[in-house]
């Protein structure tokens, strides 16, 4: 095992510290599946993941590549159609975590992940929405996952893909929305959440050997730092290990055919 | 009354130039011996419905069938951007693409309510989301009795279903089985239907009463193609090859590339070369 | 999460006087076990929710545990009216009715809206009906894209759930098989649900991917009562007692008969009683 | 077996006979069941036969009791949830054949099962409707079995449970029904059939050794009668048997607790 940790797996491990075993957790490709199992396989193996194909309460022994994978239906509990998963699951209120990511975020936590530039005649046509607009609205609360930079954290979305805070403040609240949207942010640099009052995002935990000046670099607009900034504790050896275990059978079985 | 027959009598007989059609399959059992067949009968000017594109509607639209899109999420699941696309959308090649987008829930919801035979759907969504504002057909509802705004989307009613699924009997009963996906919504939602199979049994014998199973009364047509989701997978038979999702990436960058692609493996190939991946993975196992 | 627990202990925990309450199954699995229990422990002034009151409710209403059914069809399977509840309707006996009436499909619709959190269901029914002109919660809300009329219906939400299941494991999951009729909508709809099931195993093994089950984070309290569907059946265990539901007419008919029946099996039974139903059965296979 | 076929018996194999291979059937208890299923065990082997309980393609060896029995289940194809048999396949448009019966009829095949008397303050408090008002306007056309008598066929509903031709001629057109409606009211004595034009219950076959005035005194309204009125054929040695047989396993069946 190596001995430095990349900036990716300590995002990924911190995002696995936001899970317990009481969270029934929407999963995404990517970065969330890896944190979601990580969790599972590390403090809270009781923990429910729940993936759009309709798989429920899958336990994968390699990640899966799309979220539709034979090993996701083979170690569930049971498998609904993509109908139902929408309806009773997702918006009947059951998922208590939903993870996010995007393309681009902004300070409110809104996400963009449909277009760059005019949608009529995008610079870059993006995949666009998928689950996002729904799990936004509907999850208990969401957990967002993206590595820095400016390109991704804006200070103007071109396109509202799911809903964040909206325009802050109490925006979710004045749409209706019971559920309480984003409430951390887990970069590969830190963690930021939303000020209670103007839902503002702000950094409150910075990764272990980073420096703040690195951390507002890589945001587009003038990020607002928490008056006492925690340290991200540094991750364990368990938690690297079981990590990059899970990431080596992946690959391995990724590449045969 | 499902008809066994030959698959490229099967797409013949059901996909018409112009026509609106879903190839379901969500990430499981897509039907990509279908749509091969379909590129080879030269299919023009299609309205392709789709939560998730996929490879299988890149290799369609790559290959000129397509004049729009109604989709959700138009990724290669897990690996990138589907190149030929965004190639059609963002420069017009082969041909430009309408894109009618929704959300996962909206277009799962649409299927449902597609298969209810009502008119639209509604969901508690798209709140605080752009989509609305550029998607006409995204429309609300209110509740008679709470006076609650709901979002509203037309039924999906395809021309033609096309799925794969792992097995129909000698009546033309087809038995659906693992990730379902919508695709027994986009069946009944539709107007006619093609599945293809990866085994003809004398009895299905589902393993529960409550199995998803699409009597023979509801489907068209039935065209035994083992293999014929590859490279996804059909649950019990062989698994998704992640390493070809991968590869496509590259395949389907370059314009010169893709057609040599698909002139090897589409334009020159025939429904029967699917079986070898169904025996691959059998021999394997 | 799920509880396990004795049948009277997840009663008195989650039926309480004045809720609404749905004990489920659709001539399949009906949990008499547990209405028999909430008649022993006295609740009153319920809001009964059933789509077939069936002899379960008949025998519910005559105990006086009921001051409100919303039900769809109204009489013993078969076999003719429901007396106890027509008792109550004609001659308030008991104590007075108050009905609201629907037909199935917009009972099993307004589930099907509860379990996906709306607010209301919508249905192409009642066409032509008298129903909508003497029940208020029938109403209409109009397609946004097509200006189609179409009945709605308020959701069903329930305070409690109340089904019977084939058998649930250590953790609390629960397996429902066969008949599933609308208990999977009915527990997702409640705030609570109490679930009595057939057997507690260590793995759940569902037959298939695809059947039927409640996670245990759906389920407040399970109790293991063996025979607990009794006359009802249990897919896999034991059959419909048509003889019972036959006699039931010749009991109910008259308010002493009744009273009588229920002193002896009901007032004065236990859960346990139930066991000599599954055994009796599973003896005779 | 008897050698006299009783009016209940002439009335199910009447309507069994209206019954072909390509009949997908939403069956209800009772006539339509025992009908359904002799059309299944004589000419229409083939036959879709579902009940509202969720088994589809079901092949019963005894008539069930309730729509549910376990007999039902055991023999299905397969079977769905109420939720999906209502909204999928009956509202769907898959159902080609729909049964009905009640307890009151008038001219124009409208049915009561709800009550006798005044809605709020009932004289008779029935089952109510069930499926029927939607089987009513749902499948591709309707079949109604049910035993002659003045109290039952009635001038006038005192409550329209599920609608037929409503008030005759194009009413359904006129409330945007693209369905048939009632085709055949078959009874104990006779065979009915809709006006083409008025849609007036016609009287087109009368049973054999019934007597045209009985039919006329059965009804409480002056019924009308074909210019050609047909005798319905008697039963064959091999309909009466095949349902003697059935119902003799039936009764069986249901003695037994």
């Amino acid at each position: 095992m190596s001995e430095t940790v990349t900036p990716t797996e300590m995002m990924t491990i911190a995002a696995a510290r936001a899970l317990t075993n009481a969270d029934i957790c929407f999963v995404g490709i990517g970065a969330p599946s890896a944190a979601c199992n990580l969790a599972r396989l590390t403090h809270a193996p009781d923990i429910t993941l729940i993936y759009e194909s309709g798989t429920i309460a899958t336990k994968p022994d390699v990640l899966p590549l799309s979220i539709g994978d034979g090993e996701l239906c083979e170690t569930a509990l049971f498998t609904v159609s993509v109908p139902e998963m929408f309806r009773y699951w997702l918006q009947g209120g059951r998922i208590t975590t939903g993870f996010l990511g995007g393309a681009q975020i902004d300070r409110f936590a809104n996400l963009n992940t449909t277009v760059v530039g005019d949608y009529a005649h995008p610079k870059v046509r993006l995949p666009g929405g998928g689950g996002a607009p729904e799990i936004a609205s509907n999850c208990g609360r969401i957990l967002i996952t993206m590595a820095m930079g400016t390109r991704a954290f804006v200070e103007k979305l071109p396109f509202i893909t799911s809903m964040g805070h909206g325009e802050g403040g109490d925006h979710r609240a004045r749409l209706g929305l019971k559920t309480k949207g984003p409430t951390a942010v887990i970069t590969d640099l830190c963690i930021m959440e939303p000020d209670p009052l103007t839902k503002e995002l702000t950094v409150t935990s910075i990764h272990p050997g980073v420096a703040r000046e690195a951390v507002a670099a890589a945001s587009g607009w003038p990020l607002k730092f928490a008056t006492a900034v925690a340290e991200t504790p540094a991750p364990t050896a368990e938690e690297l290990s079981v990590l990059r275990d899970i990431q080596a059978r992946t690959r391995h079985a990724h590449k045969a055919a | 009354m499902a008809e066994l027959m030959p698959l490229a009598a099967a797409i013949a007989a059901n996909v018409h130039d112009g026509d609106t059609v879903a190839y379901e399959g969500f990430t499981h059992l897509i039907p990509f011996a279908a749509a091969h067949e379909t590129i080879r009968q030269g299919r023009r000017e299609l309205t392709l419905i789709r939560m998730t594109p996929d490879i299988i509607y890149d290799q369609m639209i790559g290959a000129g069938c397509a004049r729009k899109l109604k989709f959700s999420w138009g990724g290669n699941p897990g690996v990138g951007s589907l190149h030929r696309m965004r190639d059609a959308v963002e420069n017009g090649w082969p041909q430009a693409l309408e894109l009618e987008e929704h959300s996962h829930a909206a277009m799962a919801n649409a299927y449902e309510a597609g298969a209810a035979n009502l008119p639209f759907a509604m969901l508690r969504g798209y709140i605080g989301a752009d989509l609305p504002k550029v998607n006409p057909m995204i429309r609300t509802v209110t509740c008679p009795f709470t006076a609650e705004v709901l979002a509203a989307v037309p039924a999906i009613r395809p021309d033609v279903a096309v799925i794969h699924a792992q097995r129909a009997d000698r009546k033309g009963n087809v038995l659906v089985e693992g990730i379902v996906g919508v695709q027994k919504e986009a069946v009944l939602a539709a107007k006619r239907s093609v599945v293809t199979v990866e085994e003809i049994v004398e009895e299905l014998q589902p393993p529960s009463p409550n199995s998803v199973v699409l009597p023979h009364w509801t489907i068209t047509a039935i065209a035994h193609v083992p293999g014929g989701a590859y490279p996804s997978y059909a649950f019990g038979h062989y698994q998704r090859n992640n390493a070809f999702y991968i590869a496509w990436d590259k395949i389907a960058r370059e314009r010169q590339s893709f057609l040599a692609w698909l002139q090897d493996n589409v334009l020159s190939g025939r429904p029967e070369d699917f079986a070898r991946y169904a025996r691959r993975q059998a021999a394997a196992e």
